[in-house]
Protein backbone atom coordinates (compact mmCIF):
# COMPACT_ATOMS: atom_id res chain seq x y z
CA UNK A 1 0.00 0.00 0.00
CA UNK A 2 1.04 3.46 -0.75
CA UNK A 3 -0.40 6.90 -0.67
CA UNK A 4 -0.13 8.92 -3.92
CA UNK A 5 -0.94 12.20 -3.83
CA UNK A 6 -1.77 14.96 -6.45
CA UNK A 7 -1.51 18.64 -7.05
CA UNK A 8 -2.36 21.26 -8.93
CA UNK A 9 -4.08 20.65 -12.57
CA UNK A 10 -2.83 16.83 -11.91
CA UNK A 11 -4.93 16.75 -9.15
CA UNK A 12 -8.27 18.48 -10.52
CA UNK A 13 -7.96 16.17 -13.91
CA UNK A 14 -7.63 13.07 -11.91
CA UNK A 15 -10.30 14.64 -9.53
CA UNK A 16 -8.91 13.83 -5.76
CA UNK A 17 -5.56 15.13 -3.52
CA UNK A 18 -4.77 11.92 -2.34
CA UNK A 19 -5.58 7.82 -2.59
CA UNK A 20 -4.66 4.63 -0.85
CA UNK A 21 -3.29 2.41 -3.66
CA UNK A 22 -2.22 -1.36 -3.60
CA UNK A 23 0.40 -1.75 -6.02
CA UNK A 24 3.54 -4.25 -6.69
CA UNK A 25 5.03 -1.32 -9.02
CA UNK A 26 8.81 -1.67 -9.08
CA UNK A 27 9.48 2.00 -9.53
CA UNK A 28 7.59 4.92 -10.46
CA UNK A 29 7.28 4.63 -13.96
CA UNK A 30 5.63 0.88 -13.60
CA UNK A 31 3.09 2.63 -11.12
CA UNK A 32 2.20 5.43 -13.74
CA UNK A 33 1.69 2.60 -16.24
CA UNK A 34 -0.62 0.86 -13.84
CA UNK A 35 -2.29 4.04 -13.29
CA UNK A 36 -2.91 5.35 -17.08
CA UNK A 37 -4.99 1.14 -17.44
CA UNK A 38 -7.53 2.30 -14.53
CA UNK A 39 -9.32 5.36 -15.82
CA UNK A 40 -9.58 8.11 -19.07
CA UNK A 41 -8.76 11.07 -16.07
CA UNK A 42 -5.62 8.96 -15.01
CA UNK A 43 -4.83 9.08 -18.83
CA UNK A 44 -5.48 12.21 -19.22
CA UNK A 45 -3.10 13.58 -16.32
CA UNK A 46 -0.50 11.16 -17.05
CA UNK A 47 -0.09 11.98 -21.08
CA UNK A 48 2.91 13.53 -21.11
CA UNK A 49 5.16 12.87 -18.86
CA UNK A 50 7.74 15.67 -19.79
CA UNK A 51 5.02 18.05 -18.23
CA UNK A 52 5.16 16.10 -14.53
CA UNK A 53 7.38 15.71 -12.05
CA UNK A 54 7.31 13.27 -9.09
CA UNK A 55 8.54 12.74 -5.78
CA UNK A 56 8.74 9.75 -3.55
CA UNK A 57 8.70 9.90 0.06
CA UNK A 58 8.83 13.75 -0.48
CA UNK A 59 12.29 13.86 -2.27
CA UNK A 60 12.12 14.67 -5.59
CA UNK A 61 13.32 11.65 -7.97
CA UNK A 62 13.16 10.59 -11.50
CA UNK A 63 10.62 8.19 -13.43
CA UNK A 64 12.98 5.57 -12.94
CA UNK A 65 12.91 5.71 -9.13
CA UNK A 66 12.21 2.92 -7.09
CA UNK A 67 9.54 2.16 -5.28
CA UNK A 68 10.77 -0.13 -2.90
CA UNK A 69 9.93 0.82 0.82
CA UNK A 70 8.24 3.66 -0.37
CA UNK A 71 5.12 5.56 1.80
CA UNK A 72 4.40 8.37 -0.23
CA UNK A 73 4.42 9.08 -3.87
CA UNK A 74 3.14 12.67 -5.20
CA UNK A 75 2.82 13.33 -8.76
CA UNK A 76 2.27 17.46 -9.98
CA UNK A 77 3.65 19.74 -12.86
CA UNK A 78 6.71 21.91 -13.09
CA UNK A 79 6.73 24.03 -9.54
CA UNK A 80 5.89 27.91 -9.82
CA UNK A 81 6.86 29.17 -6.44
CA UNK A 82 8.78 32.05 -5.45
CA UNK B 1 18.51 30.43 9.46
CA UNK B 2 14.64 31.10 9.71
CA UNK B 3 12.05 29.26 7.33
CA UNK B 4 8.39 29.86 7.43
CA UNK B 5 5.69 28.20 5.49
CA UNK B 6 2.26 29.92 6.05
CA UNK B 7 -1.10 31.40 5.22
CA UNK B 8 -1.04 34.27 6.95
CA UNK B 9 0.07 38.08 5.47
CA UNK B 10 3.51 39.20 6.70
CA UNK B 11 4.72 42.65 6.53
CA UNK B 12 7.99 42.66 4.34
CA UNK B 13 8.67 46.15 5.98
CA UNK B 14 8.86 44.49 9.82
CA UNK B 15 10.90 41.45 8.35
CA UNK B 16 13.58 43.45 7.38
CA UNK B 17 13.81 45.37 10.24
CA UNK B 18 13.96 42.55 12.55
CA UNK B 19 16.59 40.96 10.72
CA UNK B 20 20.66 40.27 11.21
CA UNK B 21 19.87 42.68 14.27
CA UNK B 22 22.31 42.94 17.08
CA UNK B 23 25.15 41.29 14.72
CA UNK B 24 28.93 43.37 14.51
CA UNK B 25 29.91 40.95 11.53
CA UNK B 26 27.34 41.56 9.36
CA UNK B 27 28.13 44.62 6.26
CA UNK B 28 25.23 43.53 4.07
CA UNK B 29 21.98 42.31 3.77
CA UNK B 30 19.47 41.56 0.87
CA UNK B 31 15.89 41.34 0.46
CA UNK B 32 14.05 39.73 -2.23
CA UNK B 33 9.90 40.48 -1.94
CA UNK B 34 8.05 38.23 -4.14
CA UNK B 35 4.71 40.29 -5.24
CA UNK B 36 1.17 39.83 -6.82
CA UNK B 37 1.52 41.71 -9.84
CA UNK B 38 -1.70 42.10 -12.36
CA UNK B 39 -1.50 40.30 -15.96
CA UNK B 40 -0.17 42.42 -18.60
CA UNK B 41 -3.37 42.65 -19.64
CA UNK B 42 -5.24 43.62 -16.09
CA UNK B 43 -7.77 41.51 -15.14
CA UNK B 44 -6.27 39.46 -11.99
CA UNK B 45 -9.35 38.70 -9.39
CA UNK B 46 -6.45 37.21 -6.67
CA UNK B 47 -3.95 34.21 -6.81
CA UNK B 48 -4.10 31.31 -5.06
CA UNK B 49 -1.01 29.13 -3.98
CA UNK B 50 -1.40 25.26 -3.48
CA UNK B 51 1.78 23.94 -1.94
CA UNK B 52 2.80 20.42 -0.59
CA UNK B 53 2.86 20.75 2.93
CA UNK B 54 5.40 18.49 4.42
CA UNK B 55 7.91 18.21 1.63
CA UNK B 56 7.70 22.20 1.58
CA UNK B 57 9.35 22.77 4.76
CA UNK B 58 12.14 19.92 3.70
CA UNK B 59 12.43 21.32 0.47
CA UNK B 60 13.37 24.75 1.20
CA UNK B 61 15.03 23.56 4.83
CA UNK B 62 17.50 21.99 1.93
CA UNK B 63 17.86 24.90 -0.53
CA UNK B 64 19.06 26.62 2.45
CA UNK B 65 21.23 24.62 3.92
CA UNK B 66 23.13 24.59 0.61
CA UNK B 67 23.47 28.13 0.30
CA UNK B 68 24.50 28.53 3.90
CA UNK B 69 27.38 26.24 2.87
CA UNK B 70 28.45 27.93 -0.44
CA UNK B 71 28.42 31.45 0.69
CA UNK B 72 29.62 33.00 3.96
CA UNK B 73 26.50 33.86 5.57
CA UNK B 74 25.64 34.94 8.88
CA UNK B 75 22.03 34.90 8.50
CA UNK B 76 19.06 33.81 6.29
CA UNK B 77 15.16 34.23 6.34
CA UNK B 78 12.83 32.76 3.70
CA UNK B 79 8.95 32.98 4.16
CA UNK B 80 6.33 31.68 1.48
CA UNK B 81 3.12 32.09 1.73
CA UNK B 82 0.32 29.74 0.24
CA UNK B 83 -3.58 29.83 0.03
CA UNK B 84 -5.31 32.85 -1.46
CA UNK B 85 -3.63 36.19 -1.93
CA UNK B 86 -4.87 39.63 -3.02
CA UNK B 87 -2.88 41.91 -5.78
CA UNK B 88 -0.15 43.86 -4.49
CA UNK B 89 0.40 41.47 -1.12
CA UNK B 90 3.84 39.82 -0.58
CA UNK B 91 3.86 36.42 -1.67
CA UNK B 92 7.29 35.44 0.06
CA UNK B 93 10.72 36.85 0.62
CA UNK B 94 13.82 35.75 1.17
CA UNK B 95 16.80 37.79 3.06
CA UNK B 96 20.78 37.21 3.57
CA UNK B 97 23.05 38.48 5.29
CA UNK B 98 26.80 38.18 5.47
CA UNK B 99 30.24 40.44 5.60
CA UNK B 100 30.24 41.34 1.99
CA UNK B 101 27.91 42.05 -0.33
CA UNK B 102 28.76 39.42 -3.21
CA UNK B 103 27.59 36.48 -1.02
CA UNK B 104 24.76 38.33 0.07
CA UNK B 105 23.64 39.09 -3.50
CA UNK B 106 24.89 35.47 -4.76
CA UNK B 107 22.71 33.60 -1.70
CA UNK B 108 19.73 35.70 -2.02
CA UNK B 109 19.59 35.01 -6.10
CA UNK B 110 20.30 31.37 -5.61
CA UNK B 111 17.62 31.04 -3.24
CA UNK B 112 15.31 32.58 -5.43
CA UNK B 113 16.25 30.21 -8.52
CA UNK B 114 16.18 27.15 -6.55
CA UNK B 115 12.53 28.36 -4.65
CA UNK B 116 11.30 29.02 -7.99
CA UNK B 117 11.97 25.44 -9.39
CA UNK B 118 12.69 23.14 -6.78
CA UNK B 119 10.44 24.20 -3.82
CA UNK B 120 6.72 22.70 -3.94
CA UNK B 121 4.35 25.44 -4.66
CA UNK B 122 1.92 26.06 -7.61
CA UNK B 123 0.67 29.55 -8.26
CA UNK B 124 -3.17 29.92 -10.00
CA UNK B 125 -4.63 33.15 -11.03
CA UNK B 126 -8.13 33.87 -10.55
CA UNK B 127 -10.08 35.98 -13.32
CA UNK B 128 -13.23 36.33 -14.36
CA UNK B 129 -12.80 33.68 -16.82
CA UNK B 130 -11.57 31.57 -14.49
CA UNK B 131 -8.62 30.43 -13.05
CA UNK B 132 -5.32 29.23 -14.97
CA UNK B 133 -2.48 27.36 -13.54
CA UNK B 134 0.81 29.49 -13.87
CA UNK B 135 3.14 27.84 -16.17
CA UNK B 136 6.48 27.20 -15.21
CA UNK B 137 9.15 29.15 -17.38
CA UNK B 138 12.29 27.32 -19.27
CA UNK B 139 13.85 30.31 -18.23
CA UNK B 140 13.19 29.29 -15.12
CA UNK B 141 15.05 25.77 -15.47
CA UNK B 142 17.68 27.08 -16.61
CA UNK B 143 18.36 29.82 -14.28
CA UNK B 144 19.71 26.61 -11.89
CA UNK B 145 22.39 25.92 -14.44
CA UNK B 146 23.98 28.70 -13.38
CA UNK B 147 24.82 27.96 -9.95
CA UNK C 1 12.50 57.52 -8.56
CA UNK C 2 14.41 58.61 -4.99
CA UNK C 3 18.01 59.42 -4.13
CA UNK C 4 18.66 60.95 -0.45
CA UNK C 5 21.96 61.79 1.08
CA UNK C 6 22.02 62.57 4.26
CA UNK C 7 23.79 62.63 7.52
CA UNK C 8 20.76 61.48 9.93
CA UNK C 9 20.04 57.56 10.24
CA UNK C 10 17.25 55.94 8.42
CA UNK C 11 15.39 52.82 9.03
CA UNK C 12 15.84 50.12 6.20
CA UNK C 13 12.58 48.56 7.48
CA UNK C 14 10.59 51.25 7.25
CA UNK C 15 11.83 52.62 3.51
CA UNK C 16 10.67 48.82 1.91
CA UNK C 17 7.65 49.00 3.77
CA UNK C 18 6.75 52.33 1.61
CA UNK C 19 8.32 51.44 -1.58
CA UNK C 20 6.49 50.36 -4.45
CA UNK C 21 3.18 50.72 -2.27
CA UNK C 22 0.30 50.95 -4.95
CA UNK C 23 1.07 49.28 -8.23
CA UNK C 24 -0.41 46.36 -9.55
CA UNK C 25 2.96 45.89 -12.04
CA UNK C 26 5.26 45.25 -9.86
CA UNK C 27 6.29 41.41 -9.15
CA UNK C 28 9.68 42.02 -7.47
CA UNK C 29 11.32 44.23 -4.95
CA UNK C 30 15.15 43.70 -4.44
CA UNK C 31 16.62 45.89 -1.75
CA UNK C 32 20.41 46.01 -0.63
CA UNK C 33 21.24 47.71 2.77
CA UNK C 34 24.67 48.33 3.70
CA UNK C 35 25.73 48.24 7.41
CA UNK C 36 28.63 49.47 9.53
CA UNK C 37 30.76 46.16 10.23
CA UNK C 38 32.96 45.74 12.58
CA UNK C 39 37.02 44.93 11.60
CA UNK C 40 38.05 41.44 11.33
CA UNK C 41 39.72 41.80 14.21
CA UNK C 42 37.14 43.82 16.68
CA UNK C 43 37.91 46.91 17.84
CA UNK C 44 36.16 49.75 15.56
CA UNK C 45 34.93 52.60 17.71
CA UNK C 46 32.64 53.99 14.45
CA UNK C 47 32.96 55.18 10.82
CA UNK C 48 32.89 58.24 9.41
CA UNK C 49 31.98 59.33 5.56
CA UNK C 50 33.29 62.10 3.86
CA UNK C 51 31.12 62.79 0.55
CA UNK C 52 31.52 65.76 -1.75
CA UNK C 53 28.46 67.69 -1.93
CA UNK C 54 26.96 68.70 -5.24
CA UNK C 55 28.26 65.70 -6.87
CA UNK C 56 27.67 63.36 -4.64
CA UNK C 57 23.67 64.14 -5.76
CA UNK C 58 24.56 64.02 -9.46
CA UNK C 59 26.54 61.08 -9.76
CA UNK C 60 24.57 59.30 -7.94
CA UNK C 61 21.28 60.68 -10.39
CA UNK C 62 23.92 59.49 -13.67
CA UNK C 63 23.63 55.94 -12.23
CA UNK C 64 20.22 55.23 -11.35
CA UNK C 65 19.12 56.92 -14.95
CA UNK C 66 21.59 54.67 -16.49
CA UNK C 67 19.55 51.67 -14.25
CA UNK C 68 16.13 52.84 -15.15
CA UNK C 69 17.12 52.95 -18.89
CA UNK C 70 18.60 49.37 -18.91
CA UNK C 71 16.25 47.44 -16.88
CA UNK C 72 12.81 47.35 -16.80
CA UNK C 73 12.06 49.33 -13.29
CA UNK C 74 9.24 50.28 -12.19
CA UNK C 75 10.66 52.31 -9.35
CA UNK C 76 13.91 52.71 -7.63
CA UNK C 77 15.38 53.71 -4.42
CA UNK C 78 19.01 54.94 -3.30
CA UNK C 79 19.56 56.53 0.50
CA UNK C 80 23.32 56.97 1.40
CA UNK C 81 24.88 58.49 5.01
CA UNK C 82 27.14 60.60 5.41
CA UNK C 83 28.95 61.72 8.41
CA UNK C 84 29.75 59.77 11.27
CA UNK C 85 28.05 56.14 11.71
CA UNK C 86 27.94 53.75 14.59
CA UNK C 87 28.84 49.48 14.25
CA UNK C 88 25.58 48.43 13.11
CA UNK C 89 23.86 51.21 11.31
CA UNK C 90 22.81 51.45 7.58
CA UNK C 91 24.97 53.10 6.15
CA UNK C 92 23.20 52.81 2.47
CA UNK C 93 20.45 51.41 1.32
CA UNK C 94 19.28 51.13 -2.30
CA UNK C 95 15.59 49.14 -3.76
CA UNK C 96 14.59 48.76 -6.96
CA UNK C 97 10.68 47.61 -8.00
CA UNK C 98 10.09 45.64 -11.52
CA UNK C 99 7.36 43.00 -12.98
CA UNK C 100 10.23 40.28 -12.81
CA UNK C 101 13.42 39.13 -10.63
CA UNK C 102 15.93 39.24 -12.97
CA UNK C 103 15.78 43.10 -13.79
CA UNK C 104 15.36 43.96 -9.93
CA UNK C 105 18.27 42.05 -9.00
CA UNK C 106 20.34 42.43 -11.73
CA UNK C 107 19.67 46.51 -11.61
CA UNK C 108 20.07 46.38 -7.60
CA UNK C 109 23.54 44.54 -7.73
CA UNK C 110 24.44 47.46 -11.44
CA UNK C 111 23.81 50.10 -8.61
CA UNK C 112 25.55 48.99 -5.89
CA UNK C 113 28.66 48.21 -8.16
CA UNK C 114 28.50 51.62 -9.42
CA UNK C 115 27.95 53.77 -5.97
CA UNK C 116 31.09 51.50 -4.56
CA UNK C 117 33.44 53.43 -7.36
CA UNK C 118 31.52 56.05 -9.31
CA UNK C 119 29.73 58.03 -6.54
CA UNK C 120 31.73 60.03 -3.94
CA UNK C 121 31.87 58.73 -0.95
CA UNK C 122 35.18 57.69 1.30
CA UNK C 123 34.77 55.68 4.56
CA UNK C 124 37.20 56.19 7.87
CA UNK C 125 37.67 53.45 10.31
CA UNK C 126 37.72 55.03 13.51
CA UNK C 127 39.60 53.06 16.10
CA UNK C 128 41.48 53.48 19.44
CA UNK C 129 44.69 53.43 17.61
CA UNK C 130 43.28 56.03 14.99
CA UNK C 131 41.32 56.64 12.16
CA UNK C 132 42.29 54.29 8.51
CA UNK C 133 40.93 55.47 5.15
CA UNK C 134 39.36 52.04 3.64
CA UNK C 135 41.15 50.94 0.63
CA UNK C 136 39.03 50.59 -2.35
CA UNK C 137 39.13 47.02 -3.74
CA UNK C 138 40.53 45.52 -7.16
CA UNK C 139 37.65 43.86 -7.04
CA UNK C 140 35.38 46.66 -6.87
CA UNK C 141 36.50 48.30 -9.97
CA UNK C 142 36.78 44.35 -12.16
CA UNK C 143 32.96 44.65 -10.92
CA UNK C 144 32.25 47.28 -13.36
CA UNK C 145 33.54 45.61 -15.86
CA UNK C 146 30.66 42.92 -16.36
CA UNK C 147 28.11 45.91 -17.29
CA UNK D 1 41.03 81.31 -11.29
CA UNK D 2 39.43 77.91 -10.73
CA UNK D 3 38.57 76.30 -7.28
CA UNK D 4 40.73 73.31 -6.54
CA UNK D 5 39.29 70.74 -3.60
CA UNK D 6 40.49 67.72 -1.84
CA UNK D 7 38.81 64.82 -0.36
CA UNK D 8 39.66 61.94 2.66
CA UNK D 9 43.70 61.31 2.77
CA UNK D 10 44.31 64.19 0.09
CA UNK D 11 42.32 66.43 1.84
CA UNK D 12 44.61 65.39 4.90
CA UNK D 13 48.14 65.53 3.75
CA UNK D 14 47.73 68.91 1.71
CA UNK D 15 45.91 69.88 4.75
CA UNK D 16 43.11 71.81 3.34
CA UNK D 17 39.56 70.73 1.77
CA UNK D 18 39.62 73.78 -0.86
CA UNK D 19 41.65 77.12 -2.52
CA UNK D 20 41.34 79.29 -5.35
CA UNK D 21 44.12 79.02 -7.42
CA UNK D 22 45.37 81.35 -9.93
CA UNK D 23 46.63 78.86 -13.08
CA UNK D 24 46.91 79.00 -16.85
CA UNK D 25 47.20 75.29 -16.99
CA UNK D 26 46.01 73.96 -19.86
CA UNK D 27 45.04 70.23 -18.34
CA UNK D 28 44.52 68.84 -15.21
CA UNK D 29 48.04 67.02 -15.27
CA UNK D 30 49.27 70.62 -15.84
CA UNK D 31 47.93 72.10 -12.76
CA UNK D 32 49.20 69.04 -11.02
CA UNK D 33 52.48 69.49 -11.94
CA UNK D 34 52.47 73.31 -11.10
CA UNK D 35 50.99 72.17 -7.30
CA UNK D 36 54.03 69.67 -7.12
CA UNK D 37 56.47 72.32 -7.37
CA UNK D 38 54.58 74.27 -4.77
CA UNK D 39 55.75 73.05 -1.57
CA UNK D 40 56.17 69.21 0.22
CA UNK D 41 52.80 68.83 0.88
CA UNK D 42 51.70 68.92 -2.57
CA UNK D 43 53.96 66.67 -3.73
CA UNK D 44 52.72 64.13 -1.07
CA UNK D 45 50.03 64.28 -2.18
CA UNK D 46 50.10 64.43 -5.73
CA UNK D 47 53.41 61.13 -5.72
CA UNK D 48 51.55 58.44 -7.25
CA UNK D 49 49.01 59.47 -9.92
CA UNK D 50 47.47 56.26 -9.97
CA UNK D 51 46.32 56.33 -6.45
CA UNK D 52 44.50 59.62 -7.35
CA UNK D 53 41.18 60.10 -9.06
CA UNK D 54 39.99 63.30 -10.61
CA UNK D 55 36.78 65.49 -11.38
CA UNK D 56 35.89 69.00 -13.73
CA UNK D 57 33.22 70.66 -12.81
CA UNK D 58 31.16 67.60 -10.33
CA UNK D 59 32.32 65.06 -13.44
CA UNK D 60 34.75 61.96 -13.07
CA UNK D 61 37.42 62.57 -15.81
CA UNK D 62 41.11 61.77 -16.61
CA UNK D 63 44.17 63.60 -16.08
CA UNK D 64 44.60 64.47 -19.32
CA UNK D 65 41.28 66.52 -19.67
CA UNK D 66 41.13 70.41 -20.29
CA UNK D 67 40.74 72.93 -17.83
CA UNK D 68 39.50 75.54 -20.02
CA UNK D 69 36.22 77.12 -19.03
CA UNK D 70 36.54 74.62 -15.94
CA UNK D 71 35.35 76.52 -12.29
CA UNK D 72 36.24 73.44 -10.02
CA UNK D 73 38.48 71.06 -9.99
CA UNK D 74 38.25 68.03 -7.21
CA UNK D 75 41.64 65.09 -6.56
CA UNK D 76 40.76 62.44 -4.03
CA UNK D 77 41.41 58.64 -3.80
CA UNK D 78 39.28 55.92 -5.37
CA UNK D 79 35.56 55.81 -3.73
CA UNK D 80 34.70 53.50 -1.27
CA UNK D 81 30.78 54.13 -0.63
CA UNK D 82 28.17 51.80 -0.66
Amino acid sequence: MIDVLYFAWVRERIGLPKERIETGAATVADLVAELRLREERYEAAFADLTALRVAVDQQLTGFDAPLAGAREVAFFPPMTGG
Amino acid sequence: MTVRVQAARFDPGAELAAFGQGRADIGAIVTFTGIVRDRDGGGLHRMEIEHYPGMTESAIAAIEAEAVDRWALRDSLIIHRYGPLALGEAIMMVATAAPHRGDAFAAAEFLMDYLKSRAPFWKREVTADGADWVAAKDTDEAALTRW
